[in-house]
């Protein structure tokens, strides 16, 4: 029996579209744009000059803060403009522009060998910081702080997020099926960092091959394949924790409060790359989808290729987009502009066309339950999108469990009045958060 | 005449003792509420705004009367009657409150601001700031979403069709919510008897502006160069007008006819920016009558 | 460039993320329970002929009409399409006797759809069922006409025109099956509909199979009317009898009168019941047993409107008090 | 007992003097729009009710009646009820300060009112003996806290809603109120006193 | 509020209409309400009120330097239950199935909220002669009411008004209307219709100010 | 207010205040006093004749009433020194709570007429059981033939559509008064 937890809904996976084809590797971008940010904390600041020359690999953005992560130059070439570029997830920051030289030379002493398991955790998790390597999931968190939780939480598992449960996506399957030694890999580098004997893979029951050569791959390492029941969210931390060890996280916690650290297919990749060859985080496997685009693809793109280069590179559209979103339809940003580079976290480039969009015009509340029943994590989001709409934060933080909230989306697809409840959450986290500032 | 006695004895008796539980339960139980602060808070308007710092006009009402230090005059709607009636009823000197009045720094009109993108959410500024600052091109301007129309304690806003809210000078008390609620900051208040004003926002650069918004300001500094009395500077790209100054010292405001953008208006109120005609210039800024003309 | 990747400003829409909806609305549900109801409609039109029809016209326009001028008047969208006052008037035509005069449906339907529904905001902000809310109006108003039953079209021999509730009522429970002869006639008249009534009272069986249909495609949930039906059968079974406890015809109950309509059509109503599923088996059990009540040792005859109503008057604390179990409360 | 239990059901939902007999309108439109105040209300009314009961019970059995004075009830009870309201404030608040928050600072509101008043008037008006006037006050207070909780929550609910401006506040309280009247018609008849 | 140069037409006018008890203020309709459902009983109720209202003003008007504050309330009841005790004696001897159909209600004016605000907020700082006005402007905008309230249920809801018939036996009597649910609906509809007709006068009178006046202009008023 | 709430202290003494108001309370018993001086008497003719009123229209040709002793509220009607009927309370407990009425009855037990005096029955519903159209049934019949039917006949009574309820009680309430005085009557003679 797969495992599952309470609510969620059933989309179409719309996988079909690229889950059979090959990672394709793309060719060297003329141009990068790579921007400062590519993670959640303190903001890098620019390393290079206008006029030096990069080499792959080399750390052109750093920042001192412990929540921070640094950024590599993902071609080599010489940085043409250091300014002020459009951003896919936060509008716009200032971005180091790489023109390449054509030549794609790695820094001087990459690629290397190296064998993990002689290392310490300690090394390890510099390495980790060094190769700016990132949740690749999409929430984009730096892995080294992540692999170092305070000591008072005891870790006992790490569970490996592989349920790729966002309708279109494809990545974390095609990285499985081709890459299942780093993937397996990856993890037992993480499970040394962490201490950890408990690793566990969630994988999806739609995608039987993945799960197929992942058991395969686990043979002898003690890691647990454990394939889910088809429902989205599947792969969301907290549901995710709850079906593979049945521990619920507290409300406000981290997973790291019930012993567990989950990881993304991605991420683990990286980690595998960087600690076996040294090589640092800058390039990654993207799907690029959606119903407006000639020739959906897997493909292997440098950070900073913008999403227009990768759009060319899978035939252009068949039709004009109505929506470009970075990441899945279910938790994806939409972006404004097609001209926004590709980061650490982009899972996917999604060209929807406008009958992929069923939006509709938004009505009042019916109370049907259906969100009710929806929510994987057990709130009432009827009342949510009612509290929105009044702009009352505070009942809806103390009454209604406002900050609980993950942002799935699963009670805005089943909605039958169209609401926009999470825009309604987004909006009344916003307002509380600066009613907090204030205070 | 028994049943007379009889009434007369029981009414007697029952007014005895209540109003002695009642004279015994005053000595007893007093509570004083110091009465002042209801006819304190019955002076105030009750627009319950917030304008004076306090959650309320009760609140206001019950520090004002309390503590010898709070200002008679931070009530902002109630103008100066308010003030001079608090400051004489809590024996305090009032000083002058500044009429002032909501100005939107922003003439980007759906014609003349540049979309970024089509926006589909929720109905309410501070949702589209969520989300890329909102749909126009230009991330200072005014989203015309009405987050400060349905804030107004007053009714003084309205929207208009050209996507931007107008305020209703007569209305307008100047309280100054729409300024905290607006997610852009594009609401500030205005002293109530300033000729002119600058209907823009945006601190981007003169190129990027103009690109996003025909009615913006470029921070080009002619006005700066233009104007004698140094009563208007450039910052961040944005010019700026000491309305005092402006005021007081200026004849001419040629100011007006040199900006390329007409980003600086006289400062007619009610209407939506720019579109002023002759006779409410003449009222608003006799002074700026001659370079509207000679502009226009 | 072989294929194009220009994108004009201003051409993508940005929102929040989902991007992508399931394909229900408001108004596929609603009109999927207009359609469900429609057979047991058209049987009572079969049953009591052409006065059915012209009622169920009445209420259907005054209804959808109501909301349309209102909605006009307010200046707010007009939703009359969504099909939710062609329920309303549906529902109500189905829980009066067919041959009231035409004008009481009509200030009947205009009540329920302005009073009790737009007073309060429109769809799914009204705290009562809207066509109960009219059907409790015209029962205030017009006790008579509206307790005085019609006769079934070609009706069989000694169906009066009373309804088995109120024969149980007024003359007793021998009485009734005395009328329809035995026990038997009694209950199959009941479950295929030929006896005296509302119109959408008279055919358990079609109105059961519209409501299955419902719970199929989970639009209701099956616990409201499984609970609801299932506490008064087992209250009228204990104490629905003369003969001491458990002595009572808990079949009877359960087929008489609208118990079928209300559990499955109007306790099943989203707007006006608990939104949890455990609020919902609270809502139903509570209905159950004021029907019950009200049948047992009230005024009326019949209590499922009323049972209805006042259940619909402690949802709010129902959701108040029962909320889903919340993820993250256990570790 | 069944007589009482009669009574007392009857006073609580088949006669509930706010929605049957318009008595306690102003606190139960006035205190309504917030359901903890309401269960404290509802609290303080039935306390009160039931003292109050008693004390104008007495007075009217042993001087009011007796003597002749029944046409001095109104006055004697208002005086009476006034000020043993406040009386009873003032000793709560005195001793015991937790009672006091749950529903003493409701007893302000509650001195001069018509349902605290009017049940005692009711109560002397049907002669009825001491035990059927105390069951008959706790009756009325239960009836009165129920109508008005179930009124709060109506109304907390009724926040979130868009009702039209005309109607806000007083208006649609006065059309929820009515609406809650014809629910409790079912109970009509069901129990003959 | 008390501004002394109201004249006395504009005391009772604001009582009449602007604030009107029972539409305006929301005060004292408690049990009022109950007896509305024939227009002979609202009349009646209303006439009562009046009178109290009026006579309870001048009183309180009269003492008003006599009382001590400490127990103003009290007295202030007092005196409203004496003249209440009045009225029901004569009514009692007088106009007795009256009497009857008032019952409990009658007494229960007593603690009429309005009564003991228009004594405490106005009587008790001016004159007999605006006192008077005041109360009766109250009390005649409550009366008024009450008769409105009570023709519209009685009309509606029995077909009759003071028990004449007025519609033919065609018309069936819609019985809601003189029930309890019927009077708080009816109720709630006024309210919202006066409301309405207010936000109406004052667009009226929006709009011509509007029209009248130059266009609103910055420092015209400074 | 602000004017008194800052009296002196000797204006706040208990004697005064208690005694302020005590002067109020003999003021408004004065009042009272007089007023009931005037009334109490009227009123008291006025309830008189009210039952009188009452009791002349249920039986009409009466030239006096008497009250009966031993029998609360029990009288007599007598024409001509003789006695025409019996007028006697009845009550019974209807829809909505009890029905008073009162009942004229001939001493060999048959109904003139009855008069319903309190009840609280449904408006335009219950309350039809006080218009002759119902009460008429009941004129020249006995005990045994108060019986409530759908489907009237000469013998029984025909009840109100859709107020079965109200019906019934009146029509006990009846029969009940009209056995106490068959049983009185009978004991009399």
């Amino acid at each position: 029996m797969a495992k599952t937890f309470r609510g969620g809904v059933h989309p179409d996976d719309q996988k079909r579209y690229t889950a059979a084809k090959p990672i394709e590797v793309a060719p060297v971008p003329q141009k990068v744009i790579i921007p400062t940010r590519q993670h959640i904390g303190a903001p890098c600041t620019a390393v290079v000059k206008v006029g030096d020359l990069v080499k792959k690999g080399q750390v052109i953005a750093e920042a001192q803060a412990f929540v921070s992560s640094p950024v590599h130059a993902s071609i080599s070439g010489k940085v043409a403009e250091i300014a002020e570029y459009p951003h896919p997830v936060f509008g716009a920051c200032t971005a180091i522009v790489i023109e390449s030289d054509g030549l794609d030379e790695w820094v001087e002493g990459l690629p290397l060998e190296r064998d993990w398991e002689t290392l310490e955790a300690n090394a390890i998790k510099d390495i980790i910081r060094q190769a700016g390597i990132v949740g690749m999931g999409g929430a984009t968190f730096p892995t080294h702080v992540k692999m170092a939780p305070p000591p008072e939480k005891a870790i006992d598992s790490l569970i490996l997020n592989a349920a790729e449960c966002e309708p279109f996506l494809t990545a974390d399957h095609r990285v499985m099926l081709e890459a299942a030694e780093r993937v397996v890999t990856g993890m037992r580098i993480s499970m040394k960092v962490l201490g950890v004997t408990k690793g566990y893979i969630g994988i999806e029951e739609n995608k039987p091959d993945a799960i197929a050569v992942m058991q395969k791959a686990v043979t002898g390492t003690g890691i647990v394949v454990v394939p889910l029941k088809t429902k989205y969210p599947q792969g969301a931390e907290k549901t995710l924790i709850k079906v593979i060890v049945d521990r619920e996280v507290p409300s406000g916690g981290l997973p790291m409060d019930v012993g567990v650290v989950v990881q993304n297919v991605g991420t683990v990749v990286a980690i595998a790359d960087a600690v076996q060859k040294g090589l640092p985080l800058i390039e990654r496997v993207t799907t690029v989808t959606g119903g407006a685009v000639n020739e959906p693809k897997n493909l292997l793109l440098r950070v900073g290729t913008t999403f227009a280069q990768a759009i060319e590179l899978c035939g252009g559209f068949k039709e004009s987009p109505a929506k470009l979103i970075m990441g899945g339809p279910m938790m994806g940003m939409a972006q404004c502009r097609i001209d926004v580079p590709v980061i650490k976290g982009t899972s996917g480039i999604l060209a929807l066309s406008s009958s992929d969009v069923n939006a509709g015009e938004e009505k009042p509340c019916i109370r049907c339950g259906r969100c009710v029943n929806a929510c994987p994590m057990g709130l009432v989001p009827s009342m949510l999108s009612i509290l929105g709409q009044q702009g009352l934060y505070e009942t809806a933080k103390e009454d209604f469990d406002l900050l609980d909230c993950v942002e799935c989306g699963s009670c805005v697809y089943v909605c039958p009045a169209k609401r926009n409840i999470v825009h309604y959450v987004k909006y009344l986290k916003a307002q509380n958060a600066a009613a907090a500032a204030k205070k | 005449m028994s049943t007379s006695v009889l009434i007369l004895v029981v009414l007697a008796s029952l007014g005895l003792i209540f109003g002695f539980i009642l004279a015994f339960a005053n000595r007893k139980f007093a509570i004083e509420v110091n009465p002042l602060i209801h006819i304190v808070e019955d002076v105030l308007p009750k627009g319950q705004c917030g304008a004076c710092g306090y959650a309320g006009c009760m609140a206001y009402a019950e520090a004002v009367v309390l503590n010898p230090d709070v200002a008679p005059n931070l009530c902002i709607p109630g103008k100066e009657p308010v003030a001079k009636a608090v400051a004489e009823l809590t024996g305090k000197t009032a000083a002058a409150v500044e009429p002032r009045v909501a100005q939107v720094k922003c003439a980007g009109s759906n014609e003349k601001a540049v979309r970024g993108y089509d926006y589909a959410g929720v109905d309410d500024c501070v949702a589209a700031n969520l989300l890329f600052g909102g749909p126009k091109s230009c991330k200072y301007g005014c989203l015309g979403l009405g987050t400060c129309v349905r804030n107004c304690p007053f009714d003084a806003m309205t929207m208009s069709p050209a996507g931007l809210p107008v305020i209703d000078p007569d209305k307008c008390t100047g309280c100054g919510k729409c300024e905290t609620v607006c997610p852009k900051k594009v609401i500030a208040m205005l002293p109530l008897g300033a000729h002119v004003r600058v209907n823009c926002n945006s601190r981007d650069k003169g190129p990027v502006a103009r690109k996003a918004c025909t009615a913006a300001c470029i921070g080009c500094s002619l006005c700066v160069r233009e104007c004698p009395y140094g009563a208007v500077k450039v910052e961040n790209n944005l010019a700026v007008v000491d309305s005092a100054i402006c005021r007081e010292q200026c004849s001419d405001a040629k100011c007006l006819a040199k900006c390329p953008t007409k980003a600086i208006r006289p400062a007619v109120l009610g209407i939506v920016p720019g579109t002023e005609d002759q006779a409410s210039v003449e009222a608003a800024c006799p002074s700026c009558v001659k370079s509207t003309a000679a502009a226009g | 460039m072989s294929a194009e990747t220009k994108v004009e400003v201003n051409q993508l829409t940005v929102s929040a993320s989902p991007h992508i909806r399931c394909d229900e609305s408001i108004a596929k549900i609603m009109w999927t329970v207009n359609l469900t109801l429609a057979p047991a409609a058209l049987m009572s039109v079969y049953w009591f002929g052409f006065h059915a029809a012209v009622t169920l016209a009445v209420c259907i326009g005054a209804a959808v009409g109501t909301e349309y001028l209102i909605q006009k008047w307010q200046g707010k969208p007009v939703t009359i399409s969504d099909g939710s006052a062609f329920l309303t008037g549906m529902l109500l035509a189905m829980n009066i006797p067919a041959t009231v005069p035409w004008y009481m449906p009509l200030l009947g339907s205009f009540v329920a759809i302005s009073i009790a529904k737009h007073t309060m905001g429109g769809l799914g902000y009204n705290i009562f069922n809207p066509a109960l809310i009219g059907r409790a109006f015209m029962l205030a108003s017009w006790p008579i006409a509206m307790t005085t039953w019609p006769a079934l079209a070609g009706a069989v021999d000694g169906v009066t025109s009373a309804t088995p509730l109120g024969m149980l009522k007024l003359q007793g429970y021998e009485k009734l099956v005395a009328t329809f002869g035995d026990t038997a006639n009694l209950y199959q008249s009941m479950f295929l509909g030929s006896r005296s009534g509302s119109s959408g009272e008279t055919s358990a069986l079609i109105l059961i199979l519209g409501g299955i249909y419902l719970i199929y495609r989970g639009y209701i949930n099956w616990q409201v009317p499984a609970f609801m039906i299932g506490t008064v059968g087992v209250l009228t079974w204990a104490f629905g009898g003369h003969a001491g406890l458990f002595s009572g015809d808990p079949l009877f109950h359960m087929m008489a009168g609208g118990l079928i309509l209300g559990a499955f059509f109007m306790a099943t109503d989203m707007v006006t019941i608990p939104i949890t599923v455990k609020g919902q088996i609270v809502f139903a059990i509570g209905a159950g047993a004021l029907t019950v009540l009200i049948r047992l040792l009230g005024g009326y005859p019949e209590g499922v409107c009323y049972a209805i109503l006042l259940m619909n008057s402690v949802t709010p604390l129902i959701d108040r008090l029962i909320k889903p179990e919340k993820y993250g409360a256990r570790r | 007992m069944g007589e009482y239990f009669t009574l007392f059901m009857g006073a609580v939902i088949v006669n509930n003097f706010v929605l049957t007999r318009f008595l306690g309108l102003c606190i139960f439109f006035g205190v309504s729009k917030n359901l903890n105040a309401s269960v404290g209300m509802g609290m303080a009314v039935t306390s009160v009710m039931t003292l109050s009961s008693i004390l104008a019970w007495a007075v009217y059995n042993y001087v009011l009646h007796p003597y002749n004075l029944t046409f001095l009830t109104t006055i004697v009870f208002v005086v009476l009820i006034a000020s043993f309201v406040q009386l009873l404030e003032m000793i709560i608040k005195k001793h015991a300060p937790a009672l006091y928050n749950m529903w003493g600072i409701y007893l302000v509101l509650i001195a001069t009112n018509c349902i605290v008043l009017g049940v005692p008037l009711l109560n002397a008006e049907s002669h009825f003996s001491f035990l059927k006037s105390v069951v008959h006050a706790i009756g009325s207070g239960v009836g009165f806290a129920l109508a008005i909780i179930l009124m709060a929550s109506l109304r907390e609910k009724l926040q979130y809603a868009d009702v039209p401006k005309s109607l806000q506040g007083l208006g649609i309280a006065f059309i929820l109120a009515g609406m809650l009247a014809l629910s409790f018609f079912g109970f009509s008849g069901m129990i003959p006193l | 509020m008390n501004n002394p140069n109201q004249s006395l037409w504009e005391i009772f006018y604001k009582g009449l209409f602007e604030q009107n008890p029972i539409f305006r203020l929301a005060l004292s309709l408690c049990p009022a309400l109950a007896v509305t459902s024939t227009v002979v009983n609202a009349l009646a109720m209303g006439l009562s009120v009046l009178f109290v209202i009026t006579a309870n003003n001048v009183v309180v008007s009269l003492f008003r330097h006599w009382v001590n504050p400490k127990v103003r309330v009290p007295v202030f009841i007092t005196s409203i239950a004496t003249i209440v005790t009045v009225v029901q004696l004569v009514l009692e001897a007088y106009f007795p199935e009256l009497f009857k159909a008032l019952s409990i209600y009658l007494a229960l004016i007593v603690v009429f909220a309005i009564i003991l605000a228009r004594a405490e907020v106005f009587a008790a700082k001016n004159t007999v002669v605006p006192s008077f006005f005041d109360g009766f402007g109250m009390g005649a905008g409550f009366a008024g009411a009450m008769v409105l309230i009570g023709v519209i249920r009685e009309l509606f809801g029995a077909g009759t008004i003071f028990g004449f018939q007025v519609f033919s036996d065609a018309y069936n009597p819609v019985l809601i209307m003189i029930l309890p649910p019927g009077g708080f609906i009816l109720i709630g509809v006024m309210i919202a219709g006066i409301n309405l007709f207010g936000e109406y006068q004052e667009k009226n009178r929006a709009a011509k100010a509007k029209a009248g006046a130059t266009p609103a202009l910055q420092g015209s008023e400074a | 207010m602000a004017h008194d709430a800052h009296g002196h202290d000797s204006d706040n003494s208990i004697f005064k205040i208690g005694m302020n108001l005590t002067i109020a309370c003999l003021l408004s018993g004065a009042i009272i006093a007089g007023t009931y001086a005037v009334t109490a008497p009227v009123a008291a003719k006025e309830r008189v004749n009210l039952k009188n009123k009452a009791m002349k229209e249920l039986v009409a040709d009466a030239q006096s009433f008497k009250a009966i002793e031993g029998k609360t509220d029990w009288y007599t009607a007598e024409k001509d020194g003789k006695i025409v009927a019996y007028v006697v309370p009845a009550e019974s407990k209807g829809y909505g709570g009890a029905i008073k009425m009162l009942t004229a009855v001939t001493p060999e037990g048959k109904i003139i007429d009855y008069k319903i005096l309190a009840h609280n029955e449904t408006p335009g519903l219950g309350d039809k059981a006080s218009e002759p159209k119902f009460s008429k049934q009941f004129a020249g019949k006995k005990a045994e033939d108060l019986e409530v039917v759908k489907v009237p006949t000469d013998k029984n009574i025909q009840a109100l559509t859709g107020a079965t309820i109200t019906s019934r009680a009146v029509t006990k309430g009846i029969r009940e008064a009209v056995e106490q005085v068959a049983a009185y009557a009978s004991q009399k003679k």
